[in-house]
């Protein structure tokens, strides 16, 4: 528990000192990609649950705040309310088609589920097709605070996160989190003891669901842009990496995660070409060697040293 | 001395360096715009610096925009350069825009960007998606290629570019028979191939771009539509000429802004691009180096870098160079020049490497771009 | 059938000198040693927990890590990958029965490779578990508890195995099929067969063996001979609380 | 008055692809004993536990419970009405802590599992009925041990206790001794001996020490129908039970 | 003769072509079935690995002379090497992972194949003939069918059902499946378990490689031709169902002939359409069209 504090502690810190050190808009960036992966954690990691269709969460919610904000002129904090309880009915919807699959099975039913979600995002003549929808006032936040200020912008940003990431924490260090613990471990069992599994598992999906809203909706006021990378397939799979990166089932992996990722993307745009070949290698280095994840082995080598964390 | 910031001026190349397009602009994008600053140095001899950047933006509108973003506020990046795929380059212009600095877009082709969404300081050089299938479809039916059929990317791009080329063909007195819309990307064309064979069109529109236009190709040969019916690219760079081969695009037409085997000036410069980058350049990248050295004497003449400023001058002075000949950059920001039918050669009229063309045709740019008086954009008066 | 030749009572089948084994991390195995003479019934006792298990599986090299000497026909094996072990002669009957799911019964049956030619053909193992026959197209899953460990058991007879590890085979099953079971073992003892059974049920496994090894905490505590068993109950009793 | 029926099931069927796994059981628990099912191998009685908690559905036949014909219910649902199962492979949570595995069991009571923005802590006050249950297995001085951990006896010993959390009328419990040592079988026997003393248990065993010890009344399954029923004494001078089950040389 | 409108003859040459893709679905899902079904893991190389045997077959014929012919033999031997190797020095380490690190890993592995190749050879890639002897084609009055695309078809059935019959019926299968569920145990039984594991790997991934090097003719050969089809090849292992040998050359084969359907009455559709399908068939039946069941 101590160790979480300081995490806490340390997090807090580095989220008001690296505007000041970073490029805001890469550390919003990075800050909603880091939702995005803990939210996706909450699943994978807490639940047991592969989904391969995040990317429709995160993007139709991008989609739904710039409607609302471009389209019918509403304030941003409504934007992320549209965006958020948007993922959230759609991840009712996926998840009570795909909870009652496990494994393998429920990756792929919400990878098709993705799929389409995916279609109808370019056939739908609001979104822009393959050019998205540009140019998303920022507007006043409860009508005063100018998002369209870098630093009043990072901080709403950042402020969001930690929301978002509270709410994460506190579900897997509650009744319902021992419950979800109880069925990844043993499913059969937590049924012979009276649990509606199902139920546990939609809430946990439909949590996580808008949690990866709320990323998606944050991302879109803050590139002032929705597009179809964030609901193509390639995002659902970069979160599964962002979470394997730092560390499943850890409560700060998924933010180093996507830190890493995001900062690669970023800084290795300048290397050209060799982007994606340094990435796979990545990849293939952490599997064999840092197969905890990052935040995983780091917990390790503390115990092993002795300190506990 | 001139009033320029920091005395550097700043040019960042975002393009698509190892995705779909890099083949048509990408690191030969980059290497362009090298070759324009250094000539510019060594012929206007500035009292300012000059460097360039690059980066990748995968295609993606948000790296790109970040990316836009982050050169202007940390880099003091000045001009944005190239910009392949639409949703980048719009994404980019829009925030170039709010920060007063310049994009010169070249590797995005939609009108939209100097059409609804322009602004004024945004400029669009080689060509755009209205040009190329326009200049082409006129002459297809010129030639007798009276009906019609497309085989359409089912994307933005692709609907402007059927919806363009249908237009041109109808007022031309040709005849639309159908189409059909496929999923980008796809990798199989042969049952859409099917499609317009049955169609009994004597022209078949790719109205795709990229890979989807190669295979459509490839595939048209294998089953014997080609030569019984003629293919129209309606979106092809000379790339992709290079990589199918002529033996399957022989007496395609197309459009092109920039043929590097037109005339000296052209060739003298190609071969010098050629040197360095092994490959003979599109019209995107012969267009970058054109638009970076006109916005360079911009500044040059302006005596600042001040994105205001220099579009005023990029606008008062006419475009000479191998690249064009009396360009001009309209208030909506496109540049205006001719544009040339070009048909592909058959294998045994090719001579050497890279012989690929006959220009067939000479489009006078007023012809081939959309006229001011049918524009959408804000800027210009009416 | 017995080979007459080859069944010399005090030559040596299965030498443990030393013998530690790992779990990733945890030592489980701290020096065992012990030895099997050929056509010899032995068994290990021990508390649940105790590395019995542990101890067959790293004899055929199934653990993490492993160090000592095990010697097979006088041949020294630590060094050898599992399948090498195997051919050597040994039938492995596993603790969770490893009954494949995703084949049938006689496909399950008739997988591991023979050895040699001196094993049980199928009308003979048929005989002997008519629950066997009966479902032998079922998939192995579908099996009750007590048929996957007849299957378990069968399907190293076929294999002509001389050396056999029999974890647990009674766990789970019938009290009479755990009779017939007796019974089998005996006429494979009979035929010369050398077996090391690891086993809970006292009772089953008593009157069969000819010697009882006492393992506990990766230890082997105690050697206990058929003739000693009497004298040596109270011993037993407080080491197993039989 | 008739005798007073926990749990009767009347033509219980299941049926796999043709294959009759169990056939027409009619099987009556009496309230406040401890009823055992034996039987050969395969005949039927981890099904019948499974078509009795719901992870199978019975082909054919009702299942009454309290006299509630709950043959249409969910899994769940026949838990929270207190039927309790154990399974034929230990079933505990390995990598909560001993004291947890009671808890998950007690939490659901308390009605705040869908709470996710409550701290866990506030299961803490399930904390002292927990140890009261861990006390009744023996193993208070376990709590905080992570479970997989625990040798095998005490994990059933566990699981035991889980189940009493739920303080079911029926507990089912599918071999509880297979796979122990002989220390073990006689705690968990005498276990099992001390919490039916205010309940009902339906259990499937091997160890007829075992059932001989605690049982009241037995029904031998064999092919999936009941070939005899009774207590140990009546049915173990069955002959059909002996050959069928039984064998000889038993004493 | 018209249905819904389409030519009944038009209708025929559409379901021939589904077909003719159905077969490359069919032979690279069969791989991936294969690698999915004895090592768990689920081979995103499998795209980057068809597209270096569609490049081993240019390069074959452009560097080194070597023709289709050869090539055909010859590249899926030196591809499923470089499976091998793969196999040897990495996934070796992942069999007692769960399927995600295998995924992570084979991704990783293909982005890194991709890379080079796309770096050598550019993006818009490379021309391969169709072979001579196969050029040209037959009228077959509703639809010209193209020669090399009635050897495709021919070619991949018989690679297909001759794989089937040797997982499925001969010893060798059942060692193979039982590999699939505890491989210990089959080693303790005496069976070199890992070779086994590392040839049938080698033999998924030659697959996949001659898979390309039938592609190479009709498709432009280029770097990423395979992470383009490989999300499409999946969704066919799952839909047949995961490991199910049967279940992805059927499954290859029916999705082909629908999707091509599907190109005639709504084209726009036609790449979403296998995800529908898969959704719809996995609510339906969790282990898919031939899985089995737990
Ligand atoms: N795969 C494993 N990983 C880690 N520890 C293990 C593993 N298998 C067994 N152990 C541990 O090794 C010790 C010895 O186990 P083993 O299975 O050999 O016992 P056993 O004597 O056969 O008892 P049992 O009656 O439970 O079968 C136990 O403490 C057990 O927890
Ligand atoms: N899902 C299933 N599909 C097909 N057959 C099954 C299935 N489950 C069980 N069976 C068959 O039904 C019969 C009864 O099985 P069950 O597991 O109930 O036996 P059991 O009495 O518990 O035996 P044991 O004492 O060996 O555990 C067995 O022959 C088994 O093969
Ligand atoms: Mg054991
Ligand atoms: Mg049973």
């Amino acid at each position: 528990m101590k160790g979480k504090h300081i995490g806490w502690i340390v997090l807090l810190l580095l989220g008001l000192i690296a505007p000041f050190v970073v490029y805001p808009v890469l550390v919003m960036k990075i800050l909603c990609f880091a939702l995005f992966a803990c939210a996706f954690n909450l699943l994978l990691g807490y639940t047991g649950l592969l989904s391969f269709g995040h990317a429709a969460f995160l993007g139709s919610a991008g989609y739904l705040c710039a409607y609302t904000v471009q389209g019918l002129g509403m304030p941003p904090e409504l934007g992320l309310l549209a965006g958020t309880a948007g993922a959230a009915v759609l991840g009712f919807i996926f998840g009570s088609l795909a909870i009652r699959r496990a494994g393998i099975y429920f990756a792929m039913i919400t990878l098709a589920l993705a799929q389409l979600v995916y279609f109808l995002a370019l056939q739908f003549p609001f979104t822009g097709g393959e050019d998205g929808m540009q140019g998303i006032p920022r507007g006043h936040l409860l009508g005063f605070l100018d998002l369209s200020d870098t630093m009043n912008m990072y901080f709403f940003v950042l402020a969001v996160f930690l929301f978002g990431f509270w709410v994460i924490d506190r579900a897997i260090d509650s009744p319902f989190g021992q419950v979800l613990k109880a069925i990844r471990e043993n499913e059969p069992r937590a049924i012979s003891l009276g649990y509606d599994v199902d139920r546990y598992k939609l809430l946990a999906f439909v949590l996580s669901a808008a949690l990866a809203g709320l990323a998606g909706a944050t991302k879109t006021l803050v590139f002032q842009l929705a597009s179809l990378t964030d609901v193509h397939w390639h995002m659902s799979g970069e979160v599964v990496l962002m979470t394997l990166l730092g560390g499943v089932g850890t409560v700060f992996g998924p933010i180093v995660g996507a830190t890493v990722l995001v900062s690669l993307q970023n800084y290795g745009a300048e290397l050209g070409q060799w982007v994606t070949v340094l990435t796979g290698a990545i990849f293939v280095v952490c599997v064999l060697a840092f197969r905890r994840g990052i935040v995983g082995e780091v917990a390790l080598l503390l115990k092993r040293s002795g300190i506990r964390p | 001395a001139t009033n320029v910031s920091d005395a550097i001026v700043k040019l960042g190349v975002l393009t698509d360096m190892s995705g779909t397009y890099s083949d048509l602009s990408g690191p030969g994008a980059v290497e362009a715009t090298k070759m324009a600053v250094e000539d510019f140095i060594a012929k206007e001899k500035p009292d300012f610096k000059i460097e360039v950047i690059s980066a990748d933006h995968q295609n993606k509108a948000d790296i790109s925009a970040n990316k836009a973003r982050e050169w202007i506020d940390t880099a003091k990046v000045d001009a944005i350069v190239d910009l392949v795929t639409t949703s980048t380059a719009l994404a980019v212009m829009k925030v170039a825009n709010e920060k007063n600095r310049v994009s010169l877009v070249n590797g995005a082709g939609s009108t939209p960007i100097t059409n609804e969404q322009c602004n004024d300081t945004t400029v669009h050089w080689a060509y755009d998606t209205y040009a190329l299938p326009v200049g082409t479809a006129r002459a297809v039916v010129k030639q007798g290629g009276k009906s019609w059929y497309f085989i359409t990317a089912d994307y933005a791009f692709g609907h402007s570019l059927e919806k363009n080329t249908s237009d041109v063909v109808t007022k031309s007195g040709g005849k639309v028979l159908g189409s059909v819309r496929h999923p980008f990307p796809g990798s199989d064309f042969s049952s859409f191939l099917l499609s317009a064979q049955a169609s009994g069109a004597q022209v078949i529109g790719l109205a795709n771009a990229g890979a989807d236009t190669i295979n459509s190709i490839k595939q048209a040969k294998e089953f014997g539509i080609t030569p019984k019916q003629s293919l129209a690219g309606l979106l092809m760079f000379i790339s992709d000429v290079h990589s199918l081969g002529l033996d399957a695009t022989q007496g395609m037409y197309l459009t092109t802004g920039f043929y590097w085997d037109r005339n000296d000036e052209t060739r003298a410069w190609s071969k010098r691009y050629f040197e360095r980058m092994k490959r003979m350049p599109t019209m995107v990248q012969a267009g970058d180096y054109s638009a970076v050295y006109h916005y360079l004497k911009a500044i040059k003449a302006a005596g600042t870098d001040e994105a205001k400023a220099v579009m005023a001058k990029m606008r008062e002075m006419p475009v000479n160079d191998f690249f064009a000949k009396n360009g001009k950059v309209r208030v909506d920001g496109r540049m205006v020049h001719d544009m040339y039918l070009a048909q592909v050669k058959k294998p045994s009229e090719s001579k050497y490497p890279w012989d690929y063309y006959h220009i067939r045709e000479v489009i006078p740019g007023d012809e081939a771009y959309i006229p001011l008086s049918e524009s959408k954009c804000p800027l210009v008066k009416k | 059938m017995a080979n007459a030749s080859a069944f010399r009572p005090d030559s040596e089948m299965l030498r443990v000198n030393d013998l530690h084994a790992f779990y990733g991390e945890s030592h489980i195995l701290h020096g065992i040693d012990f030895q099997v003479n050929r056509g010899e019934l032995v068994t290990l006792l021990g508390r649940n927990g105790a590395g019995r298990t542990t101890t067959l599986k790293a004899i055929l090299g199934l653990v993490g890590r492993r160090s000592g000497s095990i010697m097979i026909n006088g041949r020294q094996v630590i060094d050898l990958p599992t399948h090498r072990i195997a051919h050597l002669g040994i039938g492995y009957c596993p603790e969770e029965r490893g009954i494949y799911a995703s084949l049938s019964t006689e496909e399950n049956l008739l997988l591991p490779p023979a050895v040699n030619s001196a094993g049980m053909s199928l009308d003979e193992i048929y005989g002997m578990f008519p629950n066997l026959e009966e479902r032998r197209n079922s998939p192995g899953s579908r099996l009750s508890g007590g048929e996957q460990q007849m299957l378990a058991m069968a399907r190293i007879l076929r294999t002509g195995a001389r050396l056999l590890l029999l974890d647990e085979i009674t766990e789970g099953l019938a009290p009479v099929i755990v009779q017939a079971l007796g019974r089998v073992i005996a006429q494979l003892k009979e035929k010369g067969l050398t077996i090391i059974l690891v086993e809970q049920n006292f009772r089953f496994a008593a009157p069969l063996a000819d010697r009882h090894y006492i393992i506990e905490h990766g230890r082997i505590v105690e050697m206990v001979r058929k003739d000693e068993l009497d004298s040596k109950m109270p011993l037993l009793q407080k080491l197993l609380g039989v | 008055m008739s005798t007073d029926y926990i749990l009767q099931t009347r033509d219980l069927t299941k049926e796999f692809k043709g294959f009759v796994a169990v056939d027409k059981v009619n099987l009556q628990v009496q309230r406040g004993t401890i009823h055992a099912l034996i039987g050969p191998n395969g005949a039927g009685k981890t099904t019948v536990f499974n078509l009795l908690t719901k992870f199978l559905t019975p082909t054919r036949g009702t299942i009454h419970f309290n006299g509630v014909d709950i043959t249409p219910e969910k899994s769940a649902q026949i838990a929270r009405r207190g039927v309790v199962r154990s399974f034929q492979i230990s079933a505990v949570f390995p990598h909560l802590s001993v004291l947890e595995n009671v808890r998950v069991a007690l939490q659901r009571k308390l009605g705040t599992s869908f709470h996710f923005w409550r701290s866990a802590s506030s299961l803490d006050v399930l904390n002292g009925r927990a140890m009261e249950l861990l006390e009744s297995v023996d193993l208070q001085s376990f709590a905080d041990t992570v479970t997989v951990e625990l040798p095998y006896g005490r994990k059933r010993a566990l699981e035991i206790a889980t189940t009493l959390a739920l303080e079911p009328e029926l507990m089912l419990l599918d071999e509880p001794t297979q796979g122990m040592g002989h220390e073990d079988v006689g705690r968990v026997s005498d276990l099992i001996k001390r919490v039916a003393a205010n309940r009902t248990v339906l259990m499937v065993e091997h160890n007829l020490g075992v059932v001989s010890h605690l049982c009241d009344t037995i029904t031998v399954l064999q092919r999936g129908a009941v070939l005899a029923e009774g207590p140990y004494e009546v049915v173990s001078a069955d002959p059909r039970v002996l050959e069928a089950y039984m064998g000889t040389a038993h004493g | 003769m018209d249905i819904f409108g389409i030519p009944i003859q038009a209708l025929m040459g559409q379901l021939l072509i589904g077909l003719i893709n159905g077969s490359f679905y069919a032979i690279l899902s069969l791989g991936l079935a294969i690698i999915f079904g004895l090592l768990n893991i689920i081979n995103f190389a499998h795209g980057a690995l068809y597209m270096m045997g569609a490049f081993g077959a240019w390069i074959g014929l452009t560097w080194l002379g070597l023709n289709y012919w050869v090539a055909l033999v010859a590249v899926p031997v030196v591809v499923g090497a470089v499976g091998m190797l793969i196999e040897r020095t990495m996934l070796k380490h992942l069999y007692k992972l769960d399927h995600l690190y295998g995924l992570l890993l084979t991704f990783g592995l293909a982005l890194i194949i991709e890379g080079l190749f796309r770096y050598r050879f550019g993006i818009s890639g490379e021309s391969y003939p169709v072979p001579e002897l196969l050029s040209g084609g037959f009228n077959l009055g509703f639809m010209f069918l193209p020669k090399y695309r009635a050897w495709v078809v021919a070619v991949s059935l018989v690679v297909c059902f001759g794989s089937w019959f040797v997982i499925e019926r001969t010893k060798l299968g059942s060692y193979l499946r039982a590999g699939t569920e505890n491989a210990q145990l089959l080693q303790a039984f005496g069976i070199n378990v890992p070779l086994m594991i590392t040839l049938t790997y080698g033999f998924g991934v030659a697959l996949a490689a001659f898979a390309g090097v039938l592609a190479a003719p009709v498709f432009q050969v280029n770097p990423v031709m395979g992470s383009n089809l490989i999300i499409v090849v999946f969704a066919v292992v799952v839909i047949g169902g995961m490991g199910s040998i049967m279940g992805s050359i059927v499954t290859g084969l029916g999705l082909g002939l629908v999707e091509g359907l599907t190109r005639v009455f709504y084209p726009e559709a036609s790449a979403v359409v296998i995800f529908v399908i898969m959704g719809i068939v996995l609510l339906l039946r969790p282990a898919g069209l031939f899985g089995r069941e737990r």
